[in-house]
């Protein structure tokens, strides 16, 4: 087994374990870290995809651009992260709950 | 430059515009409103008479506007088209003069007159529309601005009317538009011609072709109220009484009944369509329709309705003449087109007048109507004896020729249809006119306080005068050059390429 | 000549709403109400300078600081990109009209303090909007997906409601999962074929697992921002729940966004390799959809969640695009019968919101059983939402019509009947629940309100809105060639509209 | 209702069950795919190759460490639309916070002696290993997001101690730092295409200017917007307002 696929196969790993709490867990901060171990999965996709054993760039020993690309999608995940809590924050401020309601089709929607 | 294209236009946007304009006044205008819809009505009859000219001296009128790709829209100044458009132009005029009357001091006029404007501007589309894409587009005009009309009042009973109307007419248009869409996929051309255009299709295609015409029947057999797509016109005349008018002689019904025209002549042709066999099931479902209609009319005591049943039964003289399928019974049913409108007009407005005289809808109460207003009762007796087919008015010449019609197709029942249908034609009227002429007023035609001048205001009796007037010219004059049937008679002629 | 200036065109259609909202937030609100007007008329004469160019020389590539595809970040303008900016442009004007007397007149939502925070979020989704128009780059669309996610969520919270901020967060979540999905499938696509440009890698896509399951992962993202049911319970809260001219915003322009992307990878990239049952998939779902948001449109009590649910219903329509341009004949049909009722729809959409939350101030709520005889109160309101309706049912002669005109007549020319059966039904349905509340509208109302005096700059935009909508069919022949400039169609089979 | 519970409740239900075993199939497939990722003749690859020598990435590029070319040359819009998104970052806390909580109270520790002394330590150092870090991000690893993120460490640090005051970050300063990253990538961007016709063409010899003078705007951005973001988000949770059912641990009353 390379580095290279030690690398995918461990992202993909983190991609599905967040996936899964993502969708499994209820509490809004659990789906946030959930949502956030899914995006390392696929940063660790794209970082191992930049490993010299498959980036066709010798010189520079990795192939940048996955870099750059992880570089922007973590900036991205803080931005969104951060917005997340902000809103969490509010509603549980205002509701005291930290699960948003289970709503079927019948309550769904509400204007104002 | 030629002008000629741009006069169709002109014609629908005589009524648009005021129509339009009409929404943005503010309640209160009443005289601009009024001035406006006598304008755009004053105008559309002038440019009817210049296209009636024009037509007989050779001018083509065709217009085209940009539409979908591929697809444009046209319009086109024909006889048959011609036919439909001076009916409704003359009978716009006075049912704008009549429903400004009848509406004096109601609420939301403006709302009103606005899409009083609109429908007649779809009906002139209708008319005039040179394809049956165009004329897809103006049936759902129409449609649309006749919904607010039905529900005018915003009452229970007229919200519900409403919601039927729809369902039908939204249910409706679902069959013609898959049927057109279904015929431009076979033939990828929509143009409206005398003597169709499908008669050069492979022979492969007829069982598609029966498919398709029973489709675009159904769609416009909702509007024409054959039986059994009829439930909603009974239930549209909680409407306002120049709404109903509107409805029966010149608008829904008629489109309806005009589009059923145009499919069986103008996209499939009589005789091609004669030749597929779909026009004897339509002239079932027509004959159908005449009996069941007048003997549902027979046990109405509410006026109005007893009139909306006699309408399902009336207009379905028009898919008669053309379902026979010869030159003199088209004659008929085209002729009846205009008849019918004249005369079924003619009584809405006096039930209209009536109403708002005496505060009488039901017949149980009409005992003596004919000394309390003997203008609308004369016209109202007009109208019902021209229905019967009494001579000389207007409908005996429809029937004349629809019987004649149907020997000369050796279809001998339909004459057992017409007579059963006269028959039960005079045991719903002669009823009325008795009561209204020989019984001694009785409840509240008694207690009505006689008028100090005319029995009601001219704007109310002036209009079905004109139009019993028109009614009895039409017979009488029917052999004259510039008669409806003398009209019907060119596009019989053209039609069968006589 | 002119590919510098269309160039410069595009390039400000993106700078020039991000400097905006920069200088907006900076600024607070000192230098608003100009630009109020004048954005949008700048921004709709870039448009369509930029389609004249489009017009006058086909297709255009613009290679941002001109680095070539592989290393560097292309845009690709063509006639669909430019539509949609086109439409983008008309809805944009409308909101921006229309939003500071709404902001004005609402007492519950929030303080000045938030509708300050209203200008730079909608330029920065303006900037987020035209970008993804026009990228063509899979990882650079990620960004733009994620500005726009991120600025929608935002703008719903303006309301200021809890149930608002709940609508947002259930959005956001589930938009990130989305983004996240997306990106893993850009991630594969690039580690075996080694480029993020559309164009190359439309080349040379290849029928292996991993470009099948990289498609999945991206069109499942994209399909969960689309709201396509059933992954579509986030919309109606989030969309009724914001403040009107957001609701507009997001329905009009930020779901037609998403979808915009799926058409542009389907038929960019993945059309070729994609197996057949996965676009009868698709239209299944469409139609799923059609039908579940019609009738939980008929059901609902208030009317900003029946226009959100009309929303899911009407999105459905857009996914039968994938079953019927499969068969060749009538694939070109299809795509500019969706696109023209896309576009359409943006109108139509964004007048009813914006209608509504002209009614919604009026009537101080928006419960269906309060609205009794509202249309006395505001009738260009109501004629708004009149013509947008008609619009929305597809009734002739409006947008609606067109696209479902094209769509029917693909259906049945390819004998694909059961789409026909939806495009009419999807009508019908549609019909069922505006009417409905038009009905309440226009109804005697027992204590008849007094007619409230015109607010033009609240009732005008809707209702012009509601024109374009309607008008927009006698244009469709043009919109039509404008679609067809560097349409990346297979133009196979006979495609011809008209014999 | 009892968050804390929901916290740590995993509910075992059908949907869970299935919902785990679709992971794990997606698990295995995607597993199995990134180990079969075929062998080809990589575009982007045979793109880079081509510049793969430093001296030759400087040369087009103007700096020598790939990741910045990449960053803030070849996919520099990329980077702009990114600082964008933390723009929005921080309208949005400001947009879900309004009128909520004021700034509580300070914390305490302001007069706790070790911290006021690692702070007067760690402020100094974190800007030197900013600049450091920019600086050296033109030719080796690091660059404005890691020098922003460091120096929003020491901003954080102030916060901590209450040494910024007890504004809410709403000032026009704040305001200006949050938004001047992204306003000078556009006016640079725009500004080129005078001399170069293209957007984001560095003119030649210009190059490693342009991206200096867009990375210090950017490392201001990145510092102040982390320091508002969590100034937003940590201000309610970390001081005064803690509540159970937020709390990670759940497991306080």
């Amino acid at each position: 087994m390379t580095l290279f696929t030690l690398y995918a196969i461990g992202g993909v790993g983190l991609f599905a374990m967040g996936l899964f709490s993502f969708v499994a867990v209820a509490h809004l901060l659990r789906k946030i870290l959930a949502l956030n171990v899914m995006g390392a999965g696929v940063f660790m996709v794209l970082i191992a995809i930049a490993h010299p054993e498959r980036a066709a760039t010798q010189a520079t020993g990795v192939d940048p651009v996955p870099h750059a690309l992880v570089l922007t999608g973590i900036v991205v995940a803080v931005s969104a992260t951060a917005l997340a809590l902000a809103l969490t924050c509010r509603y549980h401020a205002e509701t005291g709950r930290a699960t948003l309601p289970e709503d079927g089709p019948g309550n769904e929607g509400s204007g104002r | 430059m030629n002008f000629d294209p741009l006069v169709p236009l002109l014609l629908i946007a005589s009524s648009l515009v005021p129509g339009l304009i009409i929404f943005t006044l503010p309640e209160d205008l009443r005289g601009l409103r009024t001035a406006l819809n006598l304008l755009g009505a004053s105008v559309k009859l002038l440019l009817v008479a210049v296209m009636l000219w024009g037509v007989n001296h050779g001018h083509t009128y065709e217009t085209e506007i940009s539409f979908l790709p591929g697809l444009d829209l046209t319009l086109r100044a024909a006889p048959l088209p011609m036919l439909f458009v001076t009916l409704s132009a003359v009978l716009w005029l006075v049912t704008t003069i009549y429903a400004v009357g009848y509406l004096e001091g109601s609420p939301n006029r403006g709302r009103f007159f606005g899409f009083f404007s609109l429908c007649v501007s779809s009906t002139v589309g209708i008319a005039m529309a040179g394809d049956l894409l165009t004329f897809l587009v103006f049936y759902e005009m129409l449609t649309l601005t006749t919904y607010p009309l039905v529900v005018h009042r915003g009452t229970r009973q007229a919200l519900q009317a409403g919601r039927t109307y729809l369902a039908y007419t939204l249910g409706g248009s679902v069959l013609l538009l898959l049927g057109i869409a279904w015929l431009y996929t076979l033939t990828g051309d929509l143009c409206f011609k005398e003597a169709g255009r499908l008669a050069d299709l492979p022979a492969e295609y007829t069982p598609t072709l029966r498919l398709i015409f029973a489709m675009l029947i159904l769609g416009l057999g909702v509007k024409a109220a054959l039986v059994p797509l009829h439930g909603w016109l009974p239930q549209a005349m909680v409407a306002p009484a120049p709404v109903s008018a509107l409805l029966h002689a010149v608008a829904v019904v008629k489109a309806g009944a005009f589009g059923i025209v145009r499919v069986v002549s103008d996209i499939y042709g009589i005789e091609f369509a004669d030749r597929l066999g779909v026009l004897m099931p339509l002239a079932v479902a027509a004959s159908v329709t005449i009996v069941y209609g007048s003997i549902r009319a027979l046990a109405q005591d509410d006026l109005k309705r007893r009139l909306a049943f006699s309408t399902v039964s009336q207009v379905s003289y028009i898919a008669l003449g053309i379902a026979l399928g010869t030159p003199l019974a088209t004659i008929g049913g085209l002729v009846h087109l205009v008849h019918q409108g004249l005369m079924k007009i003619t009584l809405f407005f006096c039930a209209g007048n009536l109403a708002e005289r005496l505060r009488i809808c039901r017949i149980s109460e009409m005992d003596g109507t004919g000394r309390k207003m003997p203008w609308t009762m004369g016209t109202f007796t007009v109208g019902a004896l021209g229905m019967i087919g009494v001579p000389p008015i207007a409908g005996f010449v429809s029937k004349w020729y629809l019987a004649t019609g149907a020997l000369e197709a050796g279809q001998a029942w339909v004459i057992g249809v017409l007579a059963a249908s006269s028959l039960l034609n005079a045991a719903y009227f002669l009823p009325i006119l008795y009561r209204a002429w020989f019984r001694p007023p009785t409840g509240r035609v008694a207690q009505c306080e006689p008028a100090a001048g005319v029995e009601i205001a001219w704007s109310l009796l002036l209009p079905p005068l004109t139009t019993a007037v028109l009614a009895l010219g039409a017979g009488l004059l029917a052999a004259s050059g510039f008669s409806p049937l003398a009209w019907a008679k060119v596009i019989t002629v053209r039609e069968f390429g006589l | 000549m002119n590919t510098p200036f269309a160039g410069l065109w595009a390039v400000l259609l993106v700078g020039l709403p991000l400097l905006l909202a920069v200088g907006a937030y900076v600024a607070g609100r000192r230098i608003r109400p100009i630009l109020v007007w004048i954005v949008p008329l700048v921004m709709a004469g870039m448009v369509t300078g930029l389609i004249h160019g489009l017009i006058d020389q086909g297709p255009l590539h613009y290679e941002i600081g001109g680095w070539t595809p592989p290393l560097g970040i292309t845009w690709h303008i063509d006639g669909l990109a430019t539509a949609m900016l086109a439409v983008t442009v008309l809805v944009m004007g409308a909101v921006c009209a229309y939003a500071p007397s709404y902001f004005a007149g609402s007492i519950k939502t929030a303080s000045a303090e938030k509708t300050k925070l209203f200008w730079p979020l909608t330029y920065l989704l303006w900037a987020a909007l035209n970008a993804l128009f026009l990228s063509a780059d899979v990882f650079n669309l990620y960004v733009t997906l994620e500005l726009l996610t991120l600025g929608s969520v935002v703008l719903i919270v303006l309301a200021g409601t809890t149930d608002s901020v709940a609508a947002a967060l259930r959005y956001l979540v589930l938009g990130l999962m989305a983004s996240l999905f997306y990106l893993m499938g850009v991630a594969l696509l690039y580690a075996s074929y080694g480029t993020l440009d559309m164009a190359t890698l439309g080349g040379q896509l290849q029928q292996d697992p991993l470009t099948w399951t990289a498609a999945s992962l991206m069109i499942v993202g994209l399909l969960i921002k689309t709201a396509l049911f059933p992954m579509h319970f986030w919309l109606p809260p989030a969309h009724a729940g914001a403040p009107a001219p957001v609701s507009a915003l997001l329905s009009a322009l930020v779901v037609k966004a998403s979808f915009y992307l799926v058409l542009r990878l389907w038929f960019d990239l993945f059309r070729p390799v994609a197996p057949a049952p996965a676009a009868q998939f698709l239209g299944a779902l469409g139609a799923c959809a059609v039908l579940w948001g019609a009738i939980q449109a008929l059901r609902a009590d208030r009317l900003k969640t029946l226009i959100a649910y009309s929303t899911v219903a009407q999105l459905g329509y857009l996914f039968l695009l994938f079953p019927l341009s499969s068969a060749p004949a009538v694939a070109k049909t299809a795509w500019l019968g969706v696109i023209l009722f896309a576009l359409s729809h943006a109108l139509a959409k964004a007048a009813m919101f914006l209608a509504a939350g002209r009614i919604q101030q009026l009537a101080h709520e928006d419960r269906l059983d309060r609205l009794t005889g509202i249309g006395q109160c505001a009738p260009l309101a109501l004629s708004a939402t009149a013509l947008a309706g008609v619009s929305l049912i597809g009734l002739p002669p409006t947008g609606g019509f067109a696209g479902k005109w094209m769509l029917l007549v693909a259906g049945v020319e390819s004998g694909q009947w059961w789409w026909a059966l939806v495009v009419v039904m999807g009508g019908l349905l549609t019909a069922g629940y505006l009417f409905r509340f038009w009905a309440i509208a226009i109804a005697a109302s027992e204590h008849p309100s007094q007619r409230a005096p015109v607010n033009w700059r609240m009732e005008l935009p809707p209702f012009m809105l509601g024109v374009a909508a309607v008008l927009i069919v006698f244009l469709a022949t043009h919109v039509a060639q404008l679609l067809e400039i560097g349409a990346a169609f297979p133009i196979g089979g006979s495609g011809e509209v008209a014999p | 209702m009892n968050s804390a519970r929901s916290w740590k409740t995993l509910r075992i239900r059908p949907a869970t069950v299935v919902i785990g075993c679709l992971t794990v199939g997606l698990t295995v497939l995607l597993g199995w795919i990134v180990c079969e990722i075929p062998e080809r003749p990589l575009p982007l690859a045979a793109a880079l190759e081509d510049i793969a020598d430093e001296q030759r990435l400087i040369e087009k590029s103007g700096v020598g460490n790939p990741v910045t070319a990449v960053l803030l040359n070849f996919r520099a819009y990329d980077t702009l639309l990114e600082l964008g998104v933390l723009v929005l970052a921080v309208l949005a806390v400001q947009a879900a916070s309004a009128g909520i909580v004021g700034r509580p109270a300070g914390s305490g520790w302001r007069h706790n002696r070790l911290l006021a002394a690692t702070v007067g330590i760690v402020v100094p150092v974190s800007i030197v290993v900013a600049g450091d870090l920019l600086w050296m991000g033109a030719d080796h690893p690091g660059g404005a997001f890691q020098a922003g993120a460091v120096l929003s460490g020491a901003g954080i640090m102030l916060i901590l101690t209450d040494r910024l005051g007890r504004s809410s970050f709403t000032g026009w300063q704040y305001r200006l730092a949050a938004v001047v990253g992204v306003a000078v990538f556009i006016i640079v961007g725009l500004g080129v295409m005078a001399v170069d016709g293209r957007f984001l063409q560095y003119p030649a010899g210009l190059a490693k200017t342009l991206i200096l003078a867009i990375e210090t705007a950017a490392v201001a951005s990145v510092a102040a917007i982390f320091v508002i973001l969590f100034d937003a988000v940590a201000g309610p949770m970390g001081r005064g307002n803690q509540d159970a059912s937020l709390d990670v641990r759940g497991d306080r009353p």
